[in-house]
């Protein structure tokens, strides 16, 4: 068992896809000779040869589209967007056929393929280079969206994803790509691609995040119990479908919720769940649902980016505002 | 700027003359057959416009006087090669050997229609213009890399190739040298768009001239010549020669669709000029002059393809359409449990409706 | 004063601005000779000429850049993208250039256009002729998301959005541009767009919609109201910048809300305003909050279309359960 | 297939000596000061490598190689025209007129770097490879709608040439006639992605057959030829003349950004030489030998630029970020209500940090 970044997770999840299915394919830009712009695909060509670890001239439109009639024809492709601020001119695709193939022919054609695309902010990249946008693809019906915060969990839900006969939009947290090494066994089990993990028990307040997010929510959920409050802390890692029962259990007995991410407040993920509380969760409610995240603006460039990031604080001070609740006012995260 | 030089073929002229020899490909059975097919074309889509115009369908795409085009490329393709047609492609799929029952399914707005039995590895028609060409790419790669003789034959109307999905589809083919054959059908319009305002190019087969891909040009309203070009074009691709375009001239001899009227855009001068140059008619005169078809065998034909129209309207009249939930049940491969309680909701909607008949209209 | 449809006030509103501005021009695919398919803007190219009334080439995602590069030389560009089901091959456009011009150039700059789409379902249309894909740019920093659902409205918004220095994208309700006629004042008059309309008092239950679903909506209060319940009824008509404060100043009064939109629930703008109400209006919430919304699915084809429609059956049903909380079990409109 | 006739342009040769009469828009004058600004261009580009890897700007795309490209477009511009440059096109920008210090704001991630002083009229760096070849366009347009003698001029490398948006672009153009030149700097890599494997077309000229327009190849590397034949193409275009797509052919001759190792994909072979047809020294030579340009007059402006960059270094370490509110305030014309709350938070959360420094690091 070997200790790997994040980024070591993925590529040894391709590699296992590779080795263990002949028609896993990789695409993409600059994956082959170069092993992609942050090594995720390094060695793999070397390994399986230019016609599986496809290089690609520069269109990410048709690096969807090719992957679809892929898919289509039994292939399972594994698409890599070298940003997520480049993904855009590949939704035409996503929307119109990527999640739809399946449900227009009533299964008689699917598209099992897998689009892997770097996100977020606090690398010091230029603009487009920091985007978070996992709503605009959580709000199309017929695809799941993955987002791993750890080596193991990259490892098992890559794999998950890759196997999955639906397609997957698979989110990376460039951020956390090599700040971390974890002991990950390349036995290629599987992780559940329709459950929330929980990495944390608490009794005071439910701090729920995703991706990149979850390190400062971590960090939170330290100080809090460092100040005697203690946090419990869910990785939502599928978006979608999204496993609300989990967060729903949760903050029944917290009776708090923080909802951490990365993208900017309106319309991101997070008001989903916090809107699913208003539905379904009213009632195990003690406190305004705090929303800790970046601001509706466009992420500045790397010389204040640090600005629009979330930290720890920003979150551990909307938990001890909502377990302080009623005697703080509330809902001043991102008001 | 001076065009480049683009071939262009055609074997049987206007007046149903043949203008050269006829490859040696189209045999007898292969003329009347495209003949047959062509005639089923031509009624079909005078009955899928009456069926729209009673309230029995929705929006249609007529396919007039572009028979030639549908069939003739229908019939170059093997068994196995995949098609990748356009909402406007039926004819294409009907001589693939999707059934006429699945035809009216699809026309009628009933996803179950895709489920066709027939070319399993067809995709469905493409609404959003041009993006079917990338999959005909992927498809292609995915028959080379698994060294089958297979090709892939995508479908693009002149508007179609100002999309960039039409160049980024043909550059990935290009380079993959992908088992490929872009068929554009020119029919002079893009909805109220003419040809010369959607590309300042001379020939759209040129368009290939960017991707460095060979292009030609074949004349859409001569079966042969579509047969011909595009049965060597995929013949070639099959054999690892790579991929090609080929650009058929045909003519678009109605509105866009049943909700289109193209009196508001177009001169009806020209239009009657196309008339002469209608596919079917002459390839009738070609079958008649050369003793391969007869009077008697036209209404025979007719009768026989007007009984199956009626018989397949009837049978979809009495069809029920899908139950409630089909909505959610294939979505995903398996149901996943955040949609089961959207599901449950819309079965106890519908729970009177399922096989009540349709709920359309 | 004349009595028009929703889209003959569109086409008003395009007139008036062609006449009133040289700088107006409009784009897009059949808005020429044929008027545009929907006949939006028919006339005006034979009042204003083609170059300004341009029939553009097929080609979406271009439609939007030269749009930007027109609005950049001080030109007011409107659009046209003919169904909201073909504009995504504009959204990297939408997401890279239309939103940030003006911040990355810190002003020097900018990008005052306006995209026009019609949306929804309910017109018996092919695949991908239904879309409610506002959410995905809702969650865009730096545009403005506007909708109409009257002729007044349609009107009045649309001038506010040609004159407007920001970037709009404008989606018109196809379902409702011929179902009603209004009498509309050709007046050049300019309707907020920071404002929410309340459409309708009440005091039982607050009911939150935009665009085509106002009409079940308002069919919903007027069925409450025969059954003696008093729905106030607001129509967001700008879902972003929002404006929050209407809709909680109602939610305090009634402590009951619905909202209600056509788009697919999950992480549609449904969820945003559900979210803010978790946040900011915890304690009026008298009950859960409701969403009647379309389901997360492809709306099916046209035979049965009919199935993913939101009724006012549907909102009313949930009005009640909210109104009738903790009596009756909650949350069921979507849950 | 056979590539179509692309015409080839070329004065000055790699060895410095003419090879064809220089034309008459080249004198002296302009000679000097293409290359004068070509060396600025270098030492610019060194220093901003020297300034990223001592941490005080974030990544850099260097231009080493391509100097006679930025800059012999920039002065084939009249002032009017309007650039749509690409992260790599610094030079061309600084040609143009925006200053120094605004160069290194830009580099160094701050927006303020983009309100420049300089062409008003011109885009800012566009980051998404070929987005911002529509934009040329729709200025084309209104350029020409507006009667005016100008034209855009986009700037597009060999990897953004396989993006559907460079061909609508195009194809837009050539319908329009739109006053617009498509700049193509073919440094024969996109990151690790060599020029041969980006397209089967034999030159990225003749993509332009695609659209109808002229397309034409300049020997990247002479400055004369990238000036002439720019020049001439923007003349055309402001003339009514339409749009057209000119290749330079210039070789990237390092990594392509400082977070890019080229060995991992590239052969030192054809690198070296590469570096025998570079451009500043075939320049100076050429000027040398006719007696245009001396030692001395090398040292002066060695001199003079490096104490420019100095200065404009040492300013640009003194200056204070943007404030903190400076991310809500340019976004909209003025700041919504919606966004007054963030705003305000952001503002205390910040409050000591405005005119204390960079925060960058
Ligand atoms: C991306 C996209 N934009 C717009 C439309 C609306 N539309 C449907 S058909 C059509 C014209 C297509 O013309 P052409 O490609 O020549 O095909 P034809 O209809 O003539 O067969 C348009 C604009 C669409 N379906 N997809
Ligand atoms: C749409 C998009 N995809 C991917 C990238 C990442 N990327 C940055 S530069 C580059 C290569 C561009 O090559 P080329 O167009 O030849 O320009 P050059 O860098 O050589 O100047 C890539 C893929 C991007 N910026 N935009
Ligand atoms: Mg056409
Ligand atoms: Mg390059």
């Amino acid at each position: 068992m070997a200790e790997v970044t994040l980024v070591g997770a993925v590529t040894l999840a391709l590699g296992r896809a590779l080795a263990d299915d002949p028609d896993v394919v990789l695409l993409g830009e600059d994956i082959g000779v170069n092993g992609g712009v942050f090594r995720a695909t390094e060695g793999l060509r070397d390994a399986f040869g230019a016609d599986r670890v496809i290089d690609t001239p520069l269109a990410e439109a048709a690096i969807a589209g090719v992957a679809v009639g892929m898919a289509a024809e039994g292939l399972r492709p594994v698409a890599e967007f070298q940003f997520m601020g480049f993904i855009y001119p590949a939704l035409d695709q996503v929307v119109s056929h990527v999640s739809r193939l399946r449900n227009r022919t009533r299964g008689r054609l699917s598209c099992p393929l897998v689009i892997r695309a770097p996100y977020g902010g606090g690398i010091h990249g230029p603009e487009h280079h920091s985007e978070s946008m996992e709503a605009l693809f959580a709000h199309i019906p017929g695809i799941r969206v993955v987002i791993p915060s750890s080596p193991a969990r990259a490892y098992g839900l890559l794999l998950a994803a890759i196997g999955s006969p639906d397609p997957v939009a698979f989110f990376e947290p460039k951020r956390l790509y090599r700040t971390v090494k974890q002991e990950v066994a390349d036995d290629g089990e599987e992780l559940p691609l329709d459950l929330c993990f929980v990495l944390r028990e608490g009794r005071d307040v439910t701090l729920v995040s995703w991706g990149a997010s979850i390190k400062e929510t971590l960090e939170a959920a330290e100080a809090l119990d460092e100040q005697g409050l203690s946090a419990e802390v869910i990785d939502v890692a599928t978006l979608t479908p999204l496993d609300m029962d989990s967060i729903l259990a949760s903050v029944e007995k917290t009776g708090r919720c923080v909802i951490v991410h990365e993208a900017p407040y309106t319309g991101g993920f997070g008001a989903e769940i916090a809107a699913r509380l208003a539905e379904r969760g009213l009632l195990s409610l003690l406190s305004p649902v705090e929303r800790v995240t970046g601001y509706d603006v466009i992420p500045p460039g790397p010389r204040t980016e640090h600005r629009y990031a979330v930290t720890a604080d920003r979150i551990t001070a909307a938990a001890r505002r909502a377990i302080a609740f009623p005697d703080e006012p509330a809902g001043q995260a991102a008001e | 700027m001076a065009g480049p030089e683009i071939p262009f073929t055609r074997y049987i002229d206007a007046e149903g003359r043949a203008v050269a020899a006829l490859p040696n490909s189209a045999g007898t059975q292969v003329l009347t057959r495209l003949y047959r097919e062509m005639v089923m074309a031509r009624r079909f889509d005078a009955k899928m416009i009456s069926l729209q115009r009673t309230g029995r369908i929705p929006t249609y795409p007529p396919t007039l006087g572009q028979e030639a085009f549908h069939i003739g490329l229908a019939h170059a393709m093997a068994e196995d090669d995949a098609l990748f047609p356009t909402y406007r492609d039926m004819p294409s799929q009907l001589a693939r050997g999707i059934t006429l029952a699945e035809a009216l399914l699809i026309l009628g707005g009933d996803e179950r229609g895709n489920d066709f039995a027939g070319p399993r590895a067809d995709f469905p028609q493409a609404i959003p213009i041009a993006t079917q060409v990338t999959h005909a790419v992927g498809a292609a790669y995915a028959m080379k890399l698994r060294g089958e003789r297979r090709a892939a034959l995508a479908i693009i109307g002149d508007g179609g190739t100002s999309k960039g999905d039409f160049y980024e589809a043909m550059n990935f083919a290009g380079v993959w040298r992908a088992p490929v054959v872009f068929a554009i059908n020119n029919n002079g319009w893009a909805i109220s768009m003419p040809r010369d305002r959607q590309s300042a190019a001379g020939t759209l087969a040129q368009k290939s001239i960017a991707a460095g891909i060979p292009g030609e040009q074949a004349d859409g309203n001569d079966a042969v010549a579509v047969y011909d070009v595009i049965g060597r074009a995929l013949a070639r691709a099959r054999d690892g020669g790579g991929p090609s375009v080929v650009e058929c001239l045909t003519h678009r001899l109605t509105d866009h669709s049943t909700a289109d009227d193209a009196s508001r855009y177009r001169d009806p001068g020209p239009l009657s000029e196309q008339w002469k140059e209608e596919p079917v008619q002459r390839l009738r005169t070609y079958l008649s002059d050369e003793g391969l078809w007869s009077k008697e065998d036209e209404e025979q034909l007719i009768a026989e393809i007007d009984s199956r129209l009626e018989e397949t309207v009837d049978g979809h009249a009495a069809s029920t359409p899908p139950p409630p939930e089909a909505m959610f049940d294939h979505l995903y491969a398996e149901v996943p449990a955040d949609l089961a309680g959207q599901r449950r909701q819309v079965m106890a909607r519908f729970a009177g409706e399922t096989g009540e008949g349709d709920g359309h209209g």
